[in-house]
């Protein structure tokens, strides 16, 4: 099997021969129609978009204005006006939690999230309960790693204020049914439903407009895009009710000296001068992607997926976490007899192989399975059955260096 | 990344018996109830964590025990440091600690200092420098147990 | 007078030769250097920092680490650690005046601003005042534009918790005695106080650890480096024993069920992935800038706002706004006769030359300066003398279009 | 930027004597006490203002007077619209109105449409990407001034 994407796309596997990279769940590796995208930007048309009254400020302009287009189609938005170019998911998690929640949360409501979360997706939810004296829960987990259902059924009440859950776990690679779990949560209160999107976005077709949920955010940099540049997408009504997070230029309508009036969507919730040149590269970043087609980067990364859970199946103590891979993005996360993720990564470092080792940003999840880190590898675009290879080899090398036998 | 020579032997250098035994089978891993002091630290971007508990006799570390959970690094760092200071002066103390900082920093002299005994080891980490943070956990422990502790022979 | 940097560094000017770029105090055109210390990064080193157990993530760490120390430097932080990476000044005022504002300012405290501030300077005092219950007061202005000292002092008193001026006005160019302001406030009052160095250190030679001020913040994309970038700088004292801003990922220590413990600084205030990529780039705009010398990036401007104002000042209808050009960093601000500044752009623009035209993010001082807009022309190291001909040449067109005599 | 083909002979056209006249000359700048609607759009990136009222006898806008502060274009533009619309009906008011949106995205035709009469003059806007805005702001005012009216001859 050989990767989707040209590995002589990206520049950086090109400097390093060698290198495999699988750690794509932490950060993707960009190819070079994204860099030189990001640098054509600066070198033909920058300026300080909205403020200017010359043409190249209107380039400018009209550049940050097909950006938001352009990445509002590549995840089903129809009113790309509702979608908030942000640094990445954290910040638009943070947005939600900090400019709806201090508006809306109040003393007595739930708010729920899930024991899988991203610290991103937790940590938010869990101080802002606690700022306005409201009740954090966390929904668990089946066994074998998924939101349990039954469970969030029973949690759901008039109290429920928010329901936050993550598209795909990043520590686990479950895939959450968005629908089925809106469906739930709609049917039994009246919560917003928010939805960490980093890793569905850019592992996963999303249309925002049929997935019933009132946010949903994802970070660039996870999809082939640069560092800096993440959106958080929202419904319109819900946008235009609540209020700013950031204040400052750009958002206002008038400002007068003990008062201020807002901007229209998107404006409202973008304060400051807005990174232009990180979202022409998101935007290059969705013509890649599309150009791969997300059908096929799905079927990619399954096949990949299927393929190393078989593989590494077979080595002799392991064990892998999580559903079965029909189940799973990209990911596997494991763990190999006694030897603790963070020799397994520098061990595999050895042979090329880059994988994570740690908590993943997801410590009530470890807690729940256990451990205190596992050892993660995960797939994107550029992937091959070579890198499984490698991650093999590496494995059974490191099973060696702590005298297993059977190597 | 693929290193330039020979993985295998430096890996099998840093993973070598002395390591893994002390990871397997931690010294000094159990309660301390007399303990002067107890110091906790840990390295929040991946979950290492160490326990440091002290017992002081005059200018003497009589006892040092720890708990906590670590990568075999971080783990066999602890449980060598433990018996290395255990009965020894403040001082005495410092001046391994110090010793086994500059090996870590790639100091060849140090590497085979006697002085540091078995910790020698742990000389391979110095060419892992995301694993250099590992060996240290305990002895940033150790440094903030010690900390105004004036020991015998110290210059100032 | 030619420019201070070649202008063949910089590949906009290349691609547009007739370009007379009068807008850096929106924002800056960037140097080769930048861009591709950007694509290097992206095509060299990246990977998540600060989570990998891999080289390649060691040296992103490490890429992000001597980012932020030279940036430091650039700006006088002996601390590196005191430096947050924010996505510029705008983020980097609403962090202190959430995260500050919200511990310390109550009801019956008085947060002082001035009437000359952009409005990232303005509206998160005036809402976080409203917010706190606290009282939102506007030192005024003397009639050549400088902050009313004699004001200020009769404000500052025990009610004062915050005092917030820029550095530099972006609307007038006046240049302001932070040293004297801090010393003003330290002795007549406890107030934090807050600097909007946004118009400060890309122009003026900046020593943070000598100013006695609280937090400065400024942004990245006006001082040569990549938008989405910019830095807060404050004291540790003060850093640490406020609470976090935005929470998430890389800002914890321990994420318990229903509490978390933060880490140490820097961290503790970068919650998510960070922006290593134009943090790079942003360091690569500090070598540049340190490359030219602060002071003669002051003095280059010094000399062409100078010849500037002597120029225009000749110019019949014409109103200058502002202190002499001397206490002015490279801006020039303001009207002639009635063409409103937007057909003054338009006028301009013509002939390639690209001044704003606007409120310039300043309601209130354009409210105290009685107009709705003014023009202004800003320099920066790539501009020269041929640059202020084309300006004045524009600007007689201009009368001509309008129907004045004398062209 | 500077202009491909003579940027004078552009920027005289698109600040000709009419345009500057009601620019400096207002006309139905003034206040409207029996308005039956105000209205009032503002560019929040420029500070362009306009305030228009509008007073409706039946299906026909009686009077429209505007207040503002803005440039040439978005002052012209006001004083023109206000001068093509008043006694009008709403069916009326809406054609021109959107035969001066053609004309401003480029429509040739439109920009030579009688029915346009001196708003013609703003032909030239088209050509300037960045000002079409300041142009139409007063139309947006009264787009909303005239929301739900049904106006004679309107299809529906
Ligand atoms: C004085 C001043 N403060 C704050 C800002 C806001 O900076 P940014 O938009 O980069 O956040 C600017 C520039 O827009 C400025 O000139
Ligand atoms: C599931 C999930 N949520 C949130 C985040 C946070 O994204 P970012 O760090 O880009 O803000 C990540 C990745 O770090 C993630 O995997």
């Amino acid at each position: 099997m050989s990767s989707l994407a040209p590995r002589s796309d990206f520049p950086i596997l090109l400097a390093h021969p060698g290198l495999r990279y699988l750690d794509s769940a932490a950060t993707s590796q960009k190819p070079r129609a994204v860099l030189d995208a990001i640098s054509a930007y600066y070198s033909e048309d920058n300026a300080n978009p909205h403020r200017g009254a010359y043409e190249l400020s209107v380039r400018a302009t009209e550049r940050y204005h097909a950006a938001r287009e352009r990445v509002a189609r590549f995840c089903g938005v129809a009113d790309a006006d509702c979608l908030i170019f942000t640094r990445g998911t954290t910040e638009a998690i943070n947005l939600v939690a900090s400019a709806w929640g201090r508006a809306n949360i109040r003393s007595g409501d739930e708010v729920i999230v899930t024991g899988m979360e991203h610290h991103a997706n937790f940590v938010p939810w869990q101080q802002i309960a606690f700022e306005q004296d409201a009740r954090f829960r966390i929904c668990e987990l089946t066994p074998d790693g998924r939101i349990d259902l039954d469970e969030l059924r029973a949690m759901l009440g008039r109290h429920t204020r928010v329901v936050a859950f993550n598209h795909v776990s990043n520590a686990l690679g479950t895939i959450n049914p968005v629908r089925e779990i809106a469906a739930i949560v709609r049917e039994r209160s009246d919560a917003l439903i928010v939805c960490d999107g980093a890793q569905g976005a850019p592992h996963i077709p999303v249309a925002f407009d049929s997935l019933d949920v009132d946010f949903y955010a994802f970070s660039g940099h996870k999809m082939c895009g640069p560092m800096g540049i993440g959106a958080l997408i929202g419904r319109r009504g819900t946008l235009e009710t609540m209020p700013p997070y950031q204040t400052g230029g750009d958002m206002i309508e008038f400002v007068l000296d003990y008062r201020t009036t807002w901007n229209v969507l998107p404006h409202k919730f973008e304060a400051g001068t807005p990174n232009v040149g990180d979202a022409v590269g998101l935007a290059a970043a969705a013509d890649y992607l599309d150009g791969l087609g997300m059908d096929a980067v799905r079927a990619h990364e399954l096949a990949l997926v299927k393929l190393a859970t078989t593989a590494l199946g077979d080595v002799d103590g392991i064990h892998i976490y999580g559903p079965p891979p029909e189940d799973r993005s990209g990911v596997i996360s494991f763990t190999l007899s006694d030897i603790h993720p963070h020799d397994l990564a520098t061990i595999l470092d050895g042979d090329g192989v880059c994988i994570r080792a740690g908590h993943h940003c997801a410590q009530p999840l470890m807690r729940r399975l256990g451990v205190a880190a596992t050892a993660r590898a995960s797939f994107y675009i550029y992937n091959d059955e070579a890198d499984i290879e490698a991650l093999l080899g590496a494995l059974h090398r490191a099973r060696g260096l702590f005298g297993y036998a059977g190597v | 990344m693929p290193e330039s020579d020979s993985p295998g032997t430096s890996l099998a250098t840093l993973y070598q018996e002395m390591i893994l035994d002390h990871y397997r089978r931690p010294r000094n891993r159990a309660p301390l109830p007399d303990a002067s002091i107890t110091v906790e630290r840990n390295n929040p971007l991946c979950g290492d964590l160490i326990q440091l508990s002290l017992a002081f006799d005059g200018e003497i570390v009589r006892a040092a025990v720890w708990r906590g959970q670590g990568c075999s690094i971080s783990s066999a760092s602890a449980s060598m440091m433990t018996q290395a200071i255990a009965g020894r002066t403040f001082g005495h103390a410092r001046t391994i600690a110090a010793r086994f900082g500059a090996m870590l920093s790639g100091d060849r002299a140090a590497a085979d200092d006697e002085l540091l005994g078995d910790l020698r080891a742990l000389s391979a980490v110095a060419r892992y420098p995301m694993r250099i943070k590992c060996a240290l956990l305990p002895w940033s422990a150790l440094e903030e147990g010690m900390l105004g502790k004036r020991g015998v022979g110290d210059g100032g």
